[in-house]
């Protein structure tokens, strides 16, 4: 069965995702804290992909999607907060 | 000797209730309003993941979705399979409408946030007490 | 060459995107936490997103269309794979570029072993507007 | 190998819950708002990770959404228009180092405590059993021929949508009335305010030319993954509620990028308003279209009827057309409540993003 040897790499993610989450806790900065999250996200994301073959579950991989555009809008979002002007304008 | 994957879920299931717990020192215990609708917001994802993880359960070599893969309604066979493996589908049918609806309720905790410093210039529920009398 | 060549021989190209996928993480999780400020740990992110999550996504699509035993679904998996890939591979420029601009002129990251700031003296000298950056 | 194939979702499952609980602490005791948001957003990934371990693909669409794109938007709002700290004295870095270890080790522990306890009274936990009612649900969501199956059956392979719109169909739609409850108050809350009339201008307004440019390819995309999502909800996840509140991404995403100029030529407040009173109609008939259809041919019908059940009543939807499976009134009812979804969110953050200096001017004008 040839998706059983993704065991051996999923710990690597998993080494990574401690270590952004480590750098999000503890950034000097907000901009420091969102790119953490961002990284986060894109590595949540690809363990999604990854699950989907994994558990071999094919439907599920609709979520890998939604999750890849959202991590842009938290960006977007935090970006505006910092440009110090009016949210609407 | 334990089971190794009852112990791990075990260590999820406590997480969350220790979750629910600080949440609930956030929503009683802190005074300003905003963190007070960040802690509510936080103890309904709590909850949600808590009434998914009842409708759980163990299936070798892991569970399925519960979705059938096929859209023929004749196969007897697939219908067994799916129910000997799938997960409970009734505790997502309830959550589903409760994070919609906790938006919602969400939104209008904030306008009304919005509106009570508009009108008190401050958001710190010990000053608003104070200046009620 | 019959198919199972073929599957062989994608199993494993799609096995290697999936190790330098991890090894990419790994050297960007070291990087994120190694780098001296913002602006440096900008470097790390993108290897995260491109090399850590671009590639293997990439790979694990490839997988999903050796899997005989999924059926007519693996399509569904491949395809939704290199949709989210292509995502990935669009949103995540823009999103750093979004905050390294709002960082800098907000001066909310601290540039702190400053080398040089080119940028800084173009804006002094009125080469450069705040706006056409 | 074998076993470590099957302990491997168990452990990413238990990292995430522990360091999703490290994210709460953190976000409910800090004093800056804007990285108490920040963490809550870290713990909204963690939960979406867990929702997906947990099997549960309609929850992650649906969460991740509202979670990490909606939330984090509402609350940034809500912090610029009013205060950025909160004045309580802050507790010590040491101190939140020892609760957070200690909180750890207690959780390692106590998980350690309860498997004890279930090997001695009950079997291993998570149980191998689903409950009598989920295999109910599991067995006749798309039915086989027995007739007496095809009584109780909504004829869609999805469980989580026919448990929604067709077995608890009530339920939904009186849940569904308390968001539209929500969406007034907050309208009645903000009955005077109006965008005010600006021309949008490209050069001086929104973000910089490389976020609108790919925002401009973004929205686009963004509506028709939610269109994909809404309407395919009877077969794969998804439905009403995902895409719906996928597609109200798509608006904030304008109002941050561009303005809120340049979105209300899009979107105006009371044809969103109209928008949503034809979601909820068509809910409405979704409901009734079995009984309309029982009184103008004279047989027996109910509200909320999907299928035809062949003791009570023969009229019901046919659940395919032409070989494509359509579920019934479950397509209906999930373009409706996209319809409305979209349309209520939408209203919403218009009404937010709204300058304040508009909005005093509307106060002070009504207390003179």
């Amino acid at each position: 069965m040839a998706v059983e040897y993704l065991a051996y790499f999923i710990p690597f993610y998993l080494i990574a995702v401690i270590m952004y989450v480590v750098r999000a806790l503890k950034g000097p900065t907000i901009p420091d804290r969102v790119l953490a999250i961002d990284c986060l996200g894109y590595v949540l994301a690809t363990f999604l992909v990854i699950f989907s073959v994994y558990l071999k579950s094919p439907l599920i991989i609709a979520c890998a999607i939604v999750l890849a555009l959202w991590i842009y809008a938290l960006d977007v979002y935090m970006s505006k907060y910092l440009e110090k002007r009016e949210l609407g304008e | 000797m334990i089971d190794a994957r009852s112990y791990l879920f075990a260590v999820t299931y406590i997480a969350i209730f220790v979750n629910i717990a600080i949440t609930l020192y956030g929503i009683f215990v802190r005074p300003h309003i905003i963190k007070k609708i960040i802690a509510l917001s936080i103890f309904g994802d709590s909850t949600f993941v808590w009434a998914i993880i009842i409708g759980f359960r163990k299936a070798e070599p892991y569970p399925v979705i519960p979705i059938m893969t096929t859209w023929e309604p004749t196969q007897e066979y697939v219908v067994k399979e799916f129910v000997a493996k799938a997960v409970d589908p009734v505790p997502p049918a309830l959550v589903l409408t409760g994070v919609v609806i906790g938006l919602a309720v969400m939104l209008f905790l904030v306008f009304l946030s919005i509106q009570a410093y508009r009108v008190f210039g401050t958001l710190d529920i010990r000053k608003i007490i104070r200046m009620r009398g | 060459m019959s198919s199972m060549d073929l599957n062989l021989i994608l199993t494993i190209i799609s096995y290697i995107l999936i190790g330098i996928g991890a090894f990419c993480q790994v050297v960007a999780g070291i990087g994120m936490n190694r780098f001296p400020n913002f602006f440096v740990r900008l470097h790390a992110s993108t290897i995260c997103a491109i090399g850590g999550s671009f590639v293997p996504i990439i790979g694990c699509s490839i997988l999903a269309l050796t899997l005989e035993e999924f059926g007519p679904s693996r399509f569904f998996l491949a395809g939704a794979g290199f949709v989210t890939a292509i995502f990935i591979v669009l949103l995540a420029p823009v999103g750093s570029h979004l905050l390294a601009k709002a960082a800098y002129f907000s001066k909310a990251a601290v540039l702190h072993p400053k080398v040089a700031d080119l940028l800084e003296e173009d804006i002094k000298k009125g080469e450069v507007r705040e706006s056409t950056v | 190998m074998s076993q470590l194939y099957e302990l491997m979702p168990y452990i990413v499952m238990a990292v995430s819950a522990l360091a999703s609980t490290v994210a709460v602490y953190l976000a409910i005791v800090e004093r800056d708002l804007i990285k108490a948001v920040l963490y809550s957003a870290i713990q909204s990934t963690f939960y979406a990770l867990l929702f997906y371990l947990l099997m549960v693909p309609d929850i992650v669409l649906v969460y991740v959404p509202v979670s990490v794109g909606l939330l984090p938007a509402v609350f940034i709002f809500a912090i610029k228009k009013t205060e950025k700290y909160e004045e309580v004295a802050g507790i010590p870095k040491i101190a939140s180092v020892i609760i957070l270890v200690l909180v750890t080790v207690f959780t390692l522990i106590a998980g350690w405590l309860l498997v004890q306890s279930h090997a001695i009274t009950f079997e291993i936990f998570p149980s191998a059993d689903a409950r009598a009612l989920a295999k109910w649900f599991l067995n006749t969501t798309l039915a086989s021929k027995e007739w007496w199956i095809r009584t109780f059956s909504a004829m869609s392979p999805e469980a989580v949508t026919a448990i929604v719109w067709d077995y608890r169909g009530l339920d939904t739609y009186f849940e569904t009335s308390v968001m539209y409850l929500a969406i007034i108050g907050a309208l009645a809350i903000a009955r005077y305010f109006d965008i005010p009339k600006k021309e949008y201008k490209e050069e001086s307004m929104g973000m910089s030319i490389i976020g609108k440019t790919a925002t401009k390819i973004l929205v686009p995309m963004i509506i028709v993954v939610a269109i994909s999502i809404g309407l395919h909800g009877h077969l794969t996840p998804g439905g009403g509620f995902q895409g719906g509140v996928t597609a109200a991404v798509a608006v904030s995403l304008m109002i941050f990028i561009f303005s809120v100029y340049f979105a209300v030529r899009y979107f105006k407040i009371y044809t969103a308003i109209l928008l949503r009173i034809i979601g909820l109609i068509g809910i409405a008939l979704a409901a009734t279209i079995a009984i309309l259809i029982a009184l103008a041919t004279g047989y027996h019908g109910f509200i909320f009827q999907n299928q035809p059940k062949p003791i009570a009543s023969q009229v019901g939807l046919p659940y395919e057309i032409g070989g494509n499976l359509i579920s019934g009134t479950l397509l209906m009812f999930n373009t409706s409540e996209f319809l409305a979804v979209f349309m209520g969110f939408a209203i919403l953050f218009l009404l937010l993003s709204i300058p304040e200096e508009s909005v005093m001017e509307v106060i002070r004008g009504e207390i003179e």
